[in-house]
């Protein structure tokens, strides 16, 4: 890698072959919507700055080799100035990374790699702590409470249930379910209909992503249950399911910010330049109140 | 002298069938002995139990004199029985070479395979029965001559004392046959004991020392050959006696259904010209390999066709596939049964109404009833032995299988019907049947071809007889004609060209 | 004679009697179990994987496969969400046929591919289709999850009959999926293009040479396994009131389908299989999911007990065979 | 005579120039494609799908299948990782020992379940231990993945040779698999066990009355895919430096082996298929893959692109089959 270089370009072209500043970011996934938040923040970022941006995300959010490939097939490189990525599997990445001397920032998810330069985001479990907090207090102290989570034993899905039932039980909530439904809409609705069933007490519900939010709010409804429900990413369909009223709330984690900050602070490391060994995106917690806010925001930074 | 092989007192029952019933026979060092019955009689049965095959409820098995269970095909081989099955057991993916020695391998000093000694080995076996042949290539390849003789070569490089052949010669042509029987005479001269099991008697007379006849599942009796007549064998098999071998019918040839014109198939045939009439039975005569399956398919639709003319009912039509063809009237037995006969996991009825689905059904609708009193009606006419019309196809006896084939385009009301083989397997009365049904067909008008392997048979049944060799038609001859005989077609059989071929 | 028409009509019910000591455990293990509301959510958890194996079954009949049903449903109903979105259709028929429109030429182009590149078998050609499917409904809605759509879209995955006082009602999913069924056992049973399914599985030679297109046979399953697929996906908007394109590759649709019909008698050699198996097969999936998430059971025994349940059916099932022709053999005289 | 024999010795070779052509298009479509290192990187990534593709096209060519050698894989991993955080085990020989013991057991109880159940087919037997499989690898880590091997497990997964100025290095986990497709190659075409394999996929009814013990044979078979599969699991931890229970059901594992398998020549009737066939496949598949990370394509072009490749490539085999077929037909004048 070539540490600092002078670079002007226009950002119309990269005719600049290998004076153009070249970051490498490789997301979890490109194809859900929150990932694609993310990847518009770093497009922006890119275009902002005047630099190449080669981004890439595996399959799906469980595509751990996948993952692994690309970061390989990046570290390999040499035009390569600097990397992002968004962990799957944190200790795994650090192996692939081995002993790279090129500026490894983390965007997301954090990873114990020693040369780091830097970790932009929010903590899945402290994001998802906030969000169980909020509905703790929705619901009131004693109530009970369910999770429904992506994949047992899945990073992502693990911390966001470790955040939400510790926020939970810090509002006097107890979690009485644990359930698991691949992150698919549908599948959640089932496992909801059978969480009710079991549980005619249940008056809470906190789910791993927004559709699954939407999926179990659906099969609340159909057995006329009122629960206070949350789903995690903020999405656009999800925003709008907390504008009508089906979903109580969701957890934001700044996705646009977390891409464009990456990248911001990926070609400054390049530059030679102090990068903060943490740089916090936050995370919000959307409700009734801020929702049409949100949603406008979120429409503002995609350019729709 | 103690019997190779004895077998006492076996039942063997399968669903709806009691195959063997109190069943016995006595094998000799040095014998062949014949075994005959109708189809499902329970030949085949017998033999499986004799391999370990199959686990008869009740009786014992004795070798050489000792009593022995027989539990599995290793079992047999380890207690020297080997066998050519009647559906034949080989496997098409692989070489000739590794389905002669799958079971004994020659291995070199490393413990690999040594190829170079069983390729040898191999073709010099095929070679003695008068089969050349690239044995390293997939037996798939290979036509079923090809394929018996090298079921027949692995049971003789496997130093047997019982050699069992169910039904060896049904898919053999005339030398390939008299080729096996030399084989086997030798064998017995080495003082191999064979059990021959055929539905043709003039191969038993020939070949056998003994013969023993069984009907639905019993022993009725063991003979010395010489002891025997047609009719005494007959008689024991189907319980009465068969008048007239080859039913005669009446031919009045009509208008012309058939013609080929010069019909090419590139690797296949050659120049091929022939004319099949309405009210006739055109008989197609050969060696194995002469092109006669391909020229039936050809009519088919199933055989691209590079250059000539096709003509049906006087019309130059092109024939693309199959079901055009059954559209236009025509109907196929074909000589493989298994392969593109029958759908074999699916019932009795299901595959008898399989060709006339247009006739059965109304508006694509098949009202159950039907179904079943169509495959009522074949099951009784054509004598098909199964518990009900909702068996599998697959749990019939050889013969019974190729009723049901038959039975299938009878109720196809087609006018134009080719027989390739259709009596192969079959048993002397139900051939008679066929032979029957072929003569109902010609005197309704319709236009039958018959390809057979079997030289009695093709004059027996033929109006006219079409003798192929290498894909090209080598001969053509009328019932009455003086060359209307065994050796005539022979010699154009072997390469011997009529000069007055179109 | 009486004895024996009966056994005659009970013995295929024997994958019914598992699955109704599959309930009885169920019940005995959890109270909640057993109550009419829970058996109504049984139903309605069958409904999607039951249209997916519907289709499944065809293809496994002509044994062949369809690994793209899954993802076919999720493109459906991108592709429903695609002109909502995109066109501001609101109107449900419109957004309807286009579902079935997109999945049933999804399944006609797998059943070309099949007979017109003379693909020897089916699995190849539909794992590769479930990528592009799920590439394309990515492609449709550019990843973002789609909600919004009208009540009329929704009526069949949400829907429900007799509804009030306690009772959860009827899902009209189920329904819709019996009537389906009952369509599939008239077409397999009592039609000529059914047979020729079963025949086409059983000897693709010999059904050619009995004059029967093959070809248009198999178009047909495949065209129809589409068409399944997008009922399935058009429930799952239903279901849970969105359209989400990345679901195609992490779901298990297809596995969750072929087990269904393996459970219920078919076979991957193909000839074999009936529908009311199938539902039988689909039902006792629900049940052991259902009765496992009211036990709060984790994910590890979840899969344990799946697994198993899996394997014991056709084990079962080997077994019952078996047994039968063992006592139809000793019958025999 | 000669020209004949030229032929003969090149067609085999045609998916190798499927391969080529494929390495062309994407040296030209990337400047980056082409260099040494990326290379290795594509040999790197070639060897898990590798170890699992040998031990499917073992139960291919016996007209099986395997469907939980992905997830045997991860168990196998967890089965090591189990002994290791459970009882503080660092000996690597302990450990691989224990990895492989795993994973051949599962496969020995696959291959049991076939033939003493005498199941008609594996599809669901495997695809049932798929899911006790997943089950049973989250339940001994407790859902938690596991780091922290000691070197001597990581060696084969993440060893390098000759690595140094500016090379990456040759992947040792990609020798190993070449040494173990040369084994399966010997295995297949110079033992009888070999001949026996196939024979079994070809006609087992007709080996079986050979004499031969066919159930022995389908035993060893799916016994071998287990190994094969732990060696995978093995080299998974080296890559990636931890045993993560819950990557089994999350996979692609299965799909890209068979599909190596398959466009590599093998077939779901069995009897056919040969290694170097595999080896090509899983090559090909690793060329998409890393052509398209290096072009930047998103996930939908992706999944359109690799669902595309596999289509075609069995297109390709199909056609060259038929267009050989009928280049005998005319050479037989
Ligand atoms: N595997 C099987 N399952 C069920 N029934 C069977 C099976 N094998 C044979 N049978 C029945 O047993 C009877 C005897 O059959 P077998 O095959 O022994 O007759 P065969 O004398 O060899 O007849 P063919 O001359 O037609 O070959 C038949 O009724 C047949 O249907
Ligand atoms: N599947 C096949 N593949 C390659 N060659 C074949 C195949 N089937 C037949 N042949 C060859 O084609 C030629 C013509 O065979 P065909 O079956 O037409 O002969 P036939 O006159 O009908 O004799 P038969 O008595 O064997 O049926 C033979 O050389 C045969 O070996
Ligand atoms: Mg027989
Ligand atoms: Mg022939």
């Amino acid at each position: 890698g070539t540490g600092t270089s002078e670079t002007e370009s226009d950002g119309s072209g990269n005719s600049g072959g290998d004076e153009t500043i070249k970051v490498g970011v490789v997301l979890k996934t490109l194809s859900s919507e929150y990932w694609s938040y993310v990847g518009a923040g770093v497009e922006a970022a890119a275009e902002d700055l005047g630099v190449e941006v080669q981004l890439l995300g595996p399959a799906s959010e469980t595509a751990y080799d996948e993952q692994n490939n690309m970061l390989e097939t990046m570290l390999a490189d040499d035009a390569m100035d600097a990397i992002v990525i968004a962990p799957l599997q944190p200790d795994s990445v650090v192996s692939v990374l081995g002993g790279t001397e090129k500026p490894i920032l983390f965007v997301d998810t954090d990873a114990p790699f020693e040369n780091k330069v830097s970790y932009i985001g929010t903590g899945n479990e402290e994001a998802a702590r906030t969000g169980g907090e909020a509905a703790a207090e929705i619901a009131g102290e004693g109530a009970e409470a369910a999770w429904i989570g992506g994949v047992q034993g899945n990073t992502t899905s693990d911390q966001r249930e470790a955040g939400f039932i510790a926020g939970l039980e810090a509002g006097g909530v107890t979690v009485v379910a644990k359930q698991y439904a691949e992150g698919l809409a549908d599948k959640a609705a089932s496992t909801m209909e059978n969480i009710l069933t079991s549980n005619p007490n249940l008056t809470v519900v906190v789910t791993n992503n927004d559709e699954m939010a939407a999926g179990a709010a659906r099969a609340a409804d159909a057995a006329g249950r009122e629960l206070v429900i949350f789903g995690f990413d903020g999405i656009q369909a999800g925003v709008q399911n907390v504008i009508d009223g089906t979903v109580t709330g969701t957890v934001a984690q700044d996705p646009y910010g977390m891409g464009y900050k990456s990248v911001e602070a990926a070609v400054a490391a390049i530059k030679g330049e102090t990068v903060e060994e943490f740089i916090d995106t936050g995370s919000k917690i959307i409700t009734s109140e801020n929702a049409e806010d949100y949603l406008a925001t979120l429409r503002e930074q995609l350019g729709e | 002298m103690t019997s190779v092989v004895e077998l006492k007192h076996v039942t063997k029952k399968f669903p709806g069938v009691v195959a063997l019933r109190d069943m016995g026979i006595e094998i000799k060092p040095g014998e062949v002995h014949g075994l005959i019955g109708e189809n499902g009689a329970g030949k085949s049965s017998l033999i499986k139990v004799l391999t370990g095959v199959y686990k008869p409820e009740e009786g014992e098995i004795f070798v050489d004199g000792e009593k022995q269970h027989l539990t599995s095909a290793q079992d047999a081989q380890n207690a020297g029985i080997a066998c050519v099955y009647q559906e034949l057991n080989i496997i098409r993916q692989v070489s000739l070479t590794d389905n002669i020695f799958l079971r004994h391998p020659i291995k070199n000093k490393f413990g690999l395979l040594d190829y170079a000694t069983m390729n040898a080995q191999a073709t010099k076996t095929l070679a003695d029965m008068g089969i050349t042949a690239d044995v390293t290539k997939p037996a798939a390849l290979f036509g079923m001559g090809v394929l018996q003789m090298v079921e027949i070569a692995r049971a003789l490089l496997r130093d047997a004392k019982l050699i069992i052949m169910d039904e060896p010669t049904s898919s053999l042509g005339e030398t390939e046959v008299k080729q096996l029987m030399r084989v086997v005479r030798e064998l017995r001269d080495r003082g191999v004991a064979i059990l021959f099991v055929s539905h043709k008697l003039e191969e038993l007379f020939e070949l056998c020392d003994r013969v023993t006849v069984m009907r639905d599942g019993e022993h009725i009796l063991t003979e010395p050959m010489s002891e025997m007549t047609n009719d005494k064998l007959i008689r024991a098999m189907v319980g009465r006696s068969v008048e007239n071998q080859f039913p005669d019918h009446e031919a009045v040839p009509g208008e012309v259904a058939i013609k080929f014109d010069g019909v090419t198939s590139v690797g296949t045939l050659k120049n091929v010209s022939f004319e099949a009439r309405y009210g006739e039975i055109l008989g197609f005569a050969g060696l194995v390999g002469a092109g006669r399956t391909e020229t039936m398919r050809a009519i088919f639709g199933d055989l691209p066709i590079d250059s000539g003319e096709v003509f049906l009912n006087g019309k130059a039509v092109k024939i693309k596939s199959p079901q055009a063809a059954v559209r236009r009237g025509i109907a196929l037995v074909t000589e493989d049964r298994k392969g593109q006969g029958l759908v074999l996991n699916q019932s009795v009825a299901d595959n008898l109404i399989l060709s006339s689905f247009g006739k059965v059904s109304s508006k694509g609708w098949l009202p159950p009833a039907r179904v079943t009193a169509v495959a009522e009606k074949y099951i009784s006419q054509l004598r098909i032995k199964t518990p009900d019309a909702k068996n599998q196809v697959g749990k019939l006896s050889g013969g019974n299988q190729q009723k049901v084939v038959i039975g299938k385009w009878m109720n196809s009301d087609s006018d134009i019907f080719l027989f390739d083989e259709p009596t192969r397997g079959i048993d002397v009365g139900a051939k008679v049947e066929v032979y029957n049904i072929m003569n109902a067909l010609v005197s309704q008008g319709k236009c039958v071809i018959m390809v057979s392997s079997e030289l009695p048979e093709v004059l027996g049944m033929s109006d006219r007889v079409i003798v192929m060799r290498g894909g090209e038609v080598m001969a053509s001859m009328n019932r009455g004609d003086d060359d209307f005989n065994e050796d005539d077609i022979m010699k154009a059989a072997w390469g011997q060209k009529k000069e007055e071929v179109l | 004679m009486n004895k024996k028409r009966l056994a005659a009509v009970l013995r295929p019910l024997a994958p019914l009697v598992a699955l109704a000591l599959l309930v009885i455990v169920m019940s005995v293990m959890n109270s909640e179990f057993a109550t009419v509301n829970n058996s109504m959510n049984i139903l309605r958890q069958t409904a999607v994987n039951g249209f997916l194996a519907a289709g499944m079954l065809l293809t496994l009949i002509t044994a062949g496969i369809d690994l793209s049903v899954g993802t076919n449903a999720i493109l459906s109903a991108a592709a429903m969400a695609y002109i909502m979105i995109t066109f501001d259709v609101t109107n449900p028929i419109v957004l309807l046929t286009m579902a079935l429109l997109a999945g049933t030429t999804v399944g006609l182009v797998n059943g070309l591919l099949l007979t017109k590149l003379k693909l020897p078998h089916p699995f190849v050609s539909t794992l590769g289709m479930k990528y592009v499917l799920a590439g394309l409904a990515l492609f449709l809605l550019a990843t973002r999850t789609v909600g919004g759509f009208p009540e009329g879209v929704m009526f069949l995955g949400s829907a429900d009959l007799a509804k009030g006082s306690g009772f959860n009602g009827f899902p009209v999913s189920f329904i819709a999926m019996l009537i389906l069924f009952v369509a599939v056992h008239l077409l397999l049973n009592r039609t000529s293009l059914g047979r020729s399914i079963y025949a086409v599985g059983g000897n693709p030679e010999a059904t050619r040479l009995s004059g029967i297109n093959t070809d248009r046979v198999l178009i047909f399953v495949y065209a129809a396994a589409g068409f399944c697929a997008a009922i399935a996906g058009i429930i799952i908007v239903g279901r849970s009131g969105v359209a989400n394109p990345s679901a195609g590759m992490s779901g298990n649709y297809e596995t969750d389908a072929i087990a269904a019909c393996i459970i219920g008698g078919a076979s991957f050699t193909g000839g074999k299989g009936n529908i009311w198996g199938t539902l039988i097969g689909a039902l006792m999936i629900s049940v052991i999911r259902n009765g496992l998430t009211l036990m709060n059971a984790q994910s590890d025994v979840q899969f344990m007990v799946i697994g198993a349940v899996i394997i014991i059916a056709v084990a079962i099932d080997v077994r019952r065979n078996a047994s039968e022709e063992k006592r139809r053999r000793l019958a025999a005289v």
